[in-house]
Parts: C-alpha cells; sequence; structure tokens
C-alpha cells in the first residue's frame, strides 16, 4: 500500500508543480501571478462544486473518462516506481491522448469537440515518441527502466552520451504541459478546450490525474537521461526541468495546429539522422 | 527505493518455464498468459494487459454509452440545435465499434506476425465503417482518403509479414522475439508503416476531420484500436 | 525556417495530399529494401514450414499435400503439439473427389477445393485463426457497403 | 497510362514468379535455391516487386482522380499478394487467400463509400440485356451451384456463388439480401464451432471438416450472390429509382 501512498504525494508534488510553472511564467511576463498553491485550491474547490451531467452529454463516456485519466497514470507511477518496462508508460502516454478526444467529444459541446479534433491533430507528437524509444532500445538494449538505469551506472548518463534522443523526448514532455507552445488543445480561442464541459468534481478529477501525468513525465525524463537518484533529488530534478520548460512557455508563442505537428515531424526525422549516424559508426562510444 | 521495490515485486511473480521457451524478455517483462490455436499462439505480457484492459474498458463503454448530442451554434442569433443520430446509424455504428475493440484486443494479443497484420486490417476497415455512416460530405471525403489509405497499408503490411516469414523461417512471435532470430529492418520498417496507414496512427490530417463526427463513444474507437495497435507494433518490432 | 515550416504545414494540412505523403513513405522505405537487398541482409530462410513438394505425375498436382483419406499426412508445422490431428485433415478427400482422381490425372487443375486440396488444415486448424480473422473481415465489410447500400436506397 | 504499365510490370512479376516456381518436373519446390546471376530466385523475385512497390506508388503519388485512385489500390494490393507468393510453400498459398480476401473486402467497402459520396445515384441509361439473361440464367445458376457443391470449400463457394450472382443480377430481387446475409452469418458461425472444434476436440476433426467444408461453401457462395442482388436491375426491363432525388 505503500503505491498509495506515492500516488497522494506525487498528486500533491505535480499540483505544485503546476502552480510554480504559472508562478515562474507570469514573473518572466512580469505579472504577479497567482500563488504556488493555487492549483491545489482550484482542486479542493472543484471538489465541492456543484457538479452534473450536461444534457447533451455521451454519459457513460463522459463519467468514465476522468478515473480513467487517474488510472492511467496512477499506473505508470507504479511502473515507474517498480522499473518495469518503459513501453509501459509510454503506452499510457498514447492512452492519454484517447481520454483527451474522450474528454472532448463526450460533451457534444463545440469548444469541448475542438479541443477534441485538435488532440487528434497532435497525435504528431507520438512519432519523435517512438523515435526516442527506439533510439533509447538502440542504445541501452533493454526497455525495462531498472535496465536503463543500471546502464546509466555504468556507462555515464544518456542527456550527455544520447542527447537527441533525450531532445526528442524533451519535446514529447513540453507538448503535454500547460501553456506549452504545443499546447494547441488549450489554446484560448477554443475556453479550456477539451476540458470545458468537465467542471465540478469531474474537473478536480481530472487536474489530480493531470497533476500526476506532469510528476510521471517529469520523473521518467529524469530517470532514463540522468539515472537513479534518492527521492528528494528526483523532486529537486524534476523541478530543474519543468523550470527549463516553464521558460520556453513563457517566451514563445503557441504555435498553429499544423506547425506544431511540422516541428514534432522535423524532431523525428533529427533522431533517425542521429541514429543512422550512430548505426554506420559502429555503435555507442 | 527502486531496488527494494524492484525486489518485492519480482519476488511475487511466479517464475514459471513455458512450454513455447518464452519466458522473459528485455522488453515488456514476463508472459503472463497464453493461449494456443494452432500454430499461432497467443499471449498477454504485463505490457500488452494493460493495452487488452484498456482496449476492454472503452469497448464495454461503447457497448453502454449512448452517444452524445453534438450542439451546433447558428451564426447571427441564438439559436443553437443538436444533431440527434437516427437508430439505424446507431446500431450500425455500435457494432462496428464493437467489432473495433473485439479486433484491437485480438491485434494486441497477437502471437503471430501474420495473425497480428490481419487483426490489423480488421481494424482498418471497421474504423471506415464507423466513419463511413455519417453523412456529412466533408466527413465522407476525408473517410474515402482514410481508407484509401487503409488499403494501401495492406501491402507494407503484408509485405513485411511475408519478408519475416521468408528471412527468419517463422511467423511465431515466441521464436521472432529471442535474441537467436534476426529479423531485417526493412521489414520492420514495412510492419510500422503499415499499421501506421491501417490505424493511421500518426496520420493526423484525415482522422482529425473524421473526428467532428457524431457519436463520440464509435468514434473514440477510431483512436483507441490505431493507438493500442500501434503501441502493439512498437512492441513487436522492438522485440524482433 | 519558419517558411519551410509554414509550407510543410500546409501540404500535410490538405487530406487530399493523404496518399501522396503516405506514398512517399512506402517509396522512402522500398528505396530502403533495395540497400538492403543489395547489402545482402536480406536471405531466404530454406528451413520453411509447411514446405512445398510438387510430384508432377499425383492427380492432385500441384495441390498434392500428401496423404490418403484417414492417414494422416506428413505436415511440418510450427507447433505440431498443438494440433494432435495434424496431418488427417490434408489426407482426407471426399469419395467423390477419389472417385475423379481415377478418371482424370488434372483434377488439382481445378483448384479444387474438395477438402484436403487447396484448404487444407493450415487454413482450417493450425492457422484457422487466420481464416476467421479473415471472413469476419470480409463480414464487416459486407455489413459496411450493404448498409451505405440500404440507406441510400430510403 | 502509369497504371497501364504498373499493371503490365505486375503480371510480368508474376509471371516471372510463377516461371521459376515451377521450371521443370522438380519433385520439390527451391524457392531460394535456384540462382540467376548469382542472386537466388526469392531475392530476384523479392526486387521485381519493390520496383512493382515503386511503380504503383508513384503512380498512386501522381493520381489526383479519387475514382483511378481506388483502382490503383488493387493493382498494389496484387503487388502484396506477389511478395508473398515469392516464398513459394504450402504456407504461402495458405496466407495469399486472407491477404486476397482482405482487399476484396476492403475494394467492396470503399466502392460504396465513393457512390455515397459522390452521389452517383443516376440509373445507368441501359442495361446490358442480352438473350442468355433472359432464357438461361435458371439451368446456368443451377449447373454452377451443383458443381460448387462438388467441389466444396472455397472454390466450390466462389462457383455457386457466381452461378447465383448470375442469377441474381438477371432476374432481379429486392428482398432476399436479408435472407441470405443472415444465412450467410449462421454459415460463419458453423465455421467458427467447427474451429473450435478443432481446437479443443481434435478426435472429431471429421466432423469439425464436414461442418468448416459446408460453412464455407455456403459463406463465400452467399457473399458473392449478395453482390448480385446489389444490382438495380429488377430484370423486366424497367427502371427503378434508386433513391434520393435522382440528383447527380
Amino acid at each position: 500500500m505503500m503505491i498509495l501512498l506515492y500516488i497522494i504525494f506525487a498528486v500533491i508534488v505535480g499540483l505544485l508543480f503546476h502552480g510554480i510553472h504559472r508562478k515562474v511564467i507570469a514573473r518572466i511576463q512580469t505579472r504577479p501571478g497567482p500563488p504556488i498553491w493555487q492549483e491545489f485550491l482550484h482542486v479542493m474547490k472543484f471538489s465541492f462544486k456543484q457538479t452534473w451531467i450536461p444534457k447533451t452529454a455521451s454519459k457513460v463516456l463522459f463519467v468514465a473518462i476522468v478515473p480513467a485519466v487517474i488510472a492511467i497514470w496512477a499506473g505508470a507511477l507504479y511502473v515507474l516506481f517498480t522499473g518495469g518496462s518503459l513501453l509501459v508508460i509510454f503506452g499510457v502516454y498514447l492512452l492519454h491522448k484517447i481520454t483527451e478526444h474522450g474528454l472532448g467529444l463526450s460533451s457534444g459541446s463545440p469548444y469541448g469537440k475542438l479541443g477534441a479534433i485538435r488532440s487528434v491533430l497532435s497525435a504528431a507528437s507520438e512519432i519523435p515518441l517512438i523515435a526516442s524509444i527506439a533510439g533509447i532500445y538502440f542504445v541501452t538494449g533493454s526497455l525495462m527502466i531498472s535496465d536503463i538505469v543500471a546502464y546509466q551506472a555504468d556507462h555515464g548518463i544518456l542527456l550527455i552520451t544520447a542527447l537527441p534522443i533525450a531532445l526528442a523526448m524533451y519535446v514529447i514532455i513540453l507538448s503535454k504541459v500547460p501553456y506549452s507552445p504545443f499546447g494547441i488543445i488549450e489554446a484560448k480561442e477554443i475556453v479550456s478546450g477539451n476540458k470545458t464541459e468537465h467542471f465540478g468534481a469531474f474537473r478536480a478529477g481530472l487536474e489530480v490525474g493531470f497533476a500526476l501525468k506532469t510528476f510521471v513525465l517529469l520523473a521518467v525524463f529524469v530517470t532514463l537521461f540522468i539515472g537513479a537518484m534518492p527521492f528528494w533529488m528526483l523532486l529537486i530534478a524534476s523541478l530543474i526541468l519543468l523550470l527549463t520548460m516553464s521558460f520556453i512557455c513563457a517566451l514563445t508563442p503557441m504555435l498553429s495546429p499544423y506547425d506544431a505537428v511540422t516541428i514534432q515531424i522535423g524532431v523525428i526525422i533529427i533522431v533517425i539522422i542521429y541514429m543512422a549516424f550512430i548505426a554506420f559508426a559502429g555503435g555507442m562510444p | 527505493m527502486y531496488e527494494a521495490m524492484t525486489a518485492s515485486v519480482t519476488a511475487s511473480m511466479p517464475v514459471s518455464e513455458s512450454a513455447y521457451g518464452f519466458t522473459q524478455t528485455d522488453i515488456e517483462g514476463q508472459a503472463l498468459f497464453s493461449l494456443p490455436f494452432g500454430d499461432i499462439v497467443n499471449f498477454l505480457t504485463p505490457y500488452t494487459a494493460v493495452l487488452f484492459v484498456f482496449a476492454l474498458t472503452f469497448t464495454i463503454i461503447a457497448l453502454i454509452s449512448k452517444p452524445e448530442r453534438q450542439v451546433d451554434t447558428v451564426m447571427g442569433g441564438d439559436a443553437y440545435y443538436t444533431k440527434d443520430i437516427s437508430r439505424e446509424t446507431l446500431r450500425f455504428q455500435r457494432f462496428m465499434a464493437i467489432a473495433c475493440g473485439l479486433a484491437t484486443m485480438g491485434g494486441i494479443m497477437a502471437g503471430d506476425v501474420f495473425n497480428f497484420t490481419l487483426f490489423t486490417a480488421f481494424i482498418g476497415i471497421t474504423n471506415i465503417g464507423i466513419v463511413a455512416a455519417v453523412k456529412n460530405k466533408h466527413i465522407l471525403d476525408n473517410a474515402f482518403e482514410y481508407g484509401l489509405l487503409a488499403m494501401i497499408g495492406t501491402l507494407p503490411l503484408f509485405v513485411g509479414a511475408a519478408l519475416v516469414l521468408a528471412t527468419t523461417g517463422t511467423l511465431s512471435m515466441w521464436i521472432l522475439f529471442t535474441p537467436e532470430v534476426a529479423v531485417p529492418l526493412f521489414a520492420k520498417l514495412l510492419l510500422v508503416i503499415g499499421v501506421i496507414a491501417e490505424g493511421m496512427a500518426p496520420v493526423f490530417v484525415a482522422k482529425a476531420e473524421i473526428t467532428r463526427a457524431p457519436g463520440a463513444p464509435y468514434i473514440l474507437m477510431v483512436h483507441v484500436s490505431s493507438l493500442l495497435i500501434f503501441l502493439r507494433v512498437i512492441e513487436i518490432v522492438i522485440s524482433m | 525556417m519558419q517558411l519551410i515550416i509554414r509550407k510543410v504545414s500546409r501540404i500535410l494540412q490538405n487530406h487530399n495530399n493523404l496518399t501522396a505523403v503516405y506514398a512517399l513513405v512506402v517509396i522512402i522505405v522500398a528505396a530502403i529494401g533495395l540497400i538492403s537487398i543489395a547489402a545482402g541482409e536480406i536471405t531466404f530462410e530454406k528451413d520453411q514450414l509447411y514446405p512445398k513438394t510438387i510430384n508432377p505425375d499425383s492427380p492432385l498436382n500441384p495441390y498434392d499435400r500428401g496423404g490418403s483419406p484417414f492417414v494422416p499426412a506428413d505436415i511440418k508445422a510450427q507447433y505440431p503439439g498443438n494440433f494432435p490431428a495434424i496431418g488427417y485433415i490434408t489426407g482426407y478427400l471426399s469419395p467423390f473427389a477419389t472417385a475423379l482422381i481415377k478418371i482424370s490425372p488434372y483434377f488439382g487443375t481445378t483448384i479444387v477445393a474438395h477438402p484436403g486440396g487447396i484448404l487444407d488444415e493450415i487454413l482450417y486448424a493450425t492457422r484457422g485463426l487466420d481464416t476467421i480473422v479473415e471472413t469476419s473481415i470480409l463480414f464487416v465489410a459486407f455489413t459496411t457497403a450493404m448498409f451505405l447500400f440500404r440507406r441510400d436506397e430510403e | 497510362m502509369i497504371a497501364a504499365i504498373s499493371a503490365f510490370a505486375a503480371t510480368a512479376t508474376a509471371i516471372t514468379t510463377s516461371a521459376t516456381g515451377t521450371a521443370g518436373t522438380l519433385t520439390s519446390l527451391t524457392v531460394g535455391e535456384i540462382e540467376l546471376f548469382g542472386l537466388s530466385n526469392f531475392t530476384i523475385g523479392l526486387v521485381g516487386a519493390i520496383i512493382c512497390i515503386f511503380i504503383s506508388f508513384y503512380a498512386l503519388m501522381r493520381e489526383k482522380d479519387d475514382l483511378h485512385r481506388l483502382l490503383l489500390t488493387d493493382l498494389i494490393e496484387v503487388i502484396a499478394l506477389i511478395a508473398i507468393a515469392l516464398l513459394g510453400t504450402d504456407l504461402a498459398e495458405a496466407l495469399i487467400l486472407p491477404g486476397l480476401v482482405v482487399g476484396v473486402a476492403e475494394l467492396t467497402a470503399m466502392s460504396q463509400i465513393y457512390i455515397v459520396k459522390e452521389k452517383l445515384v443516376r440509373e445507368p441509361e441501359s442495361y446490358l440485356d442480352i438473350e442468355v439473361m433472359h432464357t438461361a440464367p435458371a439451368i446456368i445458376a443451377v449447373g454452377m451451384l451443383i458443381y460448387g457443391i462438388i467441389l466444396s470449400g472455397f472454390t466450390g463457394g466462389a462457383v455457386a456463388g457466381l452461378g447465383m450472382l448470375f442469377y441474381f443480377a438477371c432476374k432481379g430481387t429486392e428482398e432476399k439480401t436479408e435472407i441470405l446475409e443472415k444465412v450467410s452469418g449462421y454459415a460463419w458461425v458453423m465455421w467458427v464451432v467447427a474451429f473450435i472444434v478443432f481446437m479443443t476436440l481434435p478426435a472429431y476433426w471429421f466432423f469439425a471438416l464436414m461442418l468448416a467444408g459446408t460453412g464455407i461453401l455456403a459463406k463465400v457462395a452467399i457473399k458473392i450472390s449478395i453482390l448480385g442482388t446489389m444490382r438495380k436491375n429488377d430484370g423486366s426491363g424497367g427502371r427503378r429509382s434508386m433513391g434520393g432525388n435522382g440528383n447527380v
């Protein structure tokens, strides 16, 4: 039952990360910004607000999608901490995409629908994803997280030895943090995108799921490319990673939907060239 | 922390020698379960089990959930209307969505490369069916493009499987996943682009337009199936 | 840089270009295939399952899989243990087919699908799941076609 | 034009493959053993198939017309079958059948989508109307049906189905389609039951074989004959509106 404590802890940290992210963006843009526990307060507030299902919604789907979000990311956290297969975590990443579509489509709202359509568009981020997974396997010869951690203990950290792969992964995670230049599904012109119609307790559930997601993705990046470390250092490293992303989010405009896709395809081409290069050069240094 | 938790998990897993000589890979962990059908032996690993559960969940949702009613606002006024799906279309789409879910579960469990490609083609055709039921001309246009892609996708898929058989002499994943058997890169690439065409996982253009169609639980199955089968093919290709 | 991105995304976002873009990808992969053939990476594995033997004297040629009714044929399957009745289906000929063989030395050329002809246990049993999936695909495709056809009629 | 060239290339490869496959009087097929210019015949065939892929996909890349692209996809599927056929084993033969069926199935569904999408609801100006279609459908259909049942199995189903297709196309039917579909569904279930018997009770293989053989015969025959009912000729020479408002 330790894992349950970890999940609760991860949710709190993830919400806090979201708050810090907002604060940093605001400060870079010389705004005061909300307090860092703002997202936490949001969840509390939403939990006790009135909740109902829109009349036009596809009811089962509308409700089921919320526990699905939490369940898949809790599963990902479990796999991460048990050193399981990296593929499972990135399976979860893609499954998250499905929940995004489902969120938007289930309500019948035009805003939600637009969010969902854009989330389908942004499915192109799967492309750098395969590239980076294949790259990691290519380099380390395993996809079990425990093996990758062990590999780094022997051969030095992957962030340095396999920089292009790390960059591809960075783009993937960047496209999932709030306010990202790739965050076309939550652009302001479509209100809250696919989350528009989920309010009250549903929204609280979603925020919990998304907090878990942020925590897991950051921790995965740190574990994969820097290696095993004590838990407190993992938190600090994740925070630093998040801060770099906050800078990017604060300083870049949101891309137009198809440009985001094109850039992500560009990333995979770089990774493929890199992999071809190391293949011809005869393996890793 | 990692060490402690890994140790506890591996201790709780039963380590059993399988009849097919496939106990553990570096990619997805221990095989949990196998279901032999003659030469085709289906199996689940922790990874595919996750996918399987997800596919099952969404198939059940498609089965029991009523479709949403899309709201369209009328420009230049306060009016809005909802689109209702006719009973016939609904039944058809639901049937297709469930068939799609079953095909996805089959593809996830498949332990044979050719069987996998067949399930993938199955997913392609059910996806076409789900969207083809919509009467909107724009969506039909996209469904047609999507369908064309699914059709030409059978070439890389089947040629990929045929090459696997030609170069290794087997189609069974139990054997292909062992390190002794080498599958050429060409065959792997063909399999991946074949699945991309069938499931249209990252081929986003027509698929995004298709998402405009009403019938969320069914349209969602299009995405569920394509992403899951995509995840599966990556696992297969990396394991081979 | 920005211009290139714009240009590429303009091509990608037109759904009419979808097959063209995909065709390009396939051509690239096929080119990789040619290169890997030239590099000698793709070699035919001679130890194949269900090898084909041709007996020009057999009236069942070219579909003679060996064996005679109720005597199992010799089959090289992947997992013979999973199907204990292996070889029986392939060996089986209907009485009518048995009679025809005696009359016509070219029975096999009609691509006869008597059980034991083209439809042997590869399709029925050992790889029967393939055929089940395949018929399901046909079933679903027909359902789609009939649904659209009938809806048009209304 | 491009389509024609690639079709020719595809056929040429098919012929080459079958020629290398059955050259001489062999007691066993030797794919991968016959050598030409230092290459095995499998490799040569594969190179041929890849060249076909180049041609056909280049054609697809250039082609803009929807109908022509639909036709090209069929060509592409033929190449896939060629690549499987290169194996030259019994297994390859068994794999071609699903491959073929998938192609046919997708083409059926896609053609219907094309018709709906383009709203092609105008009746043809005139139907094929030759004497044999009035006088002989019953005899031809019965003949082919019997021959099909004798052949049994998949090909038998195809032969019987063609007979029925001809009958329905000539005589015209309206309501029989649903019944046919139902029978086809049951035939499919028979097939699945037979497969389960094979897998769980192999001792009863003969019973399962008969079940499967009958099931597949009925299924294939009916699927093909349904195509016959999908033509809108009611046989009397009269024309029936295809619904909609008849616009093009």
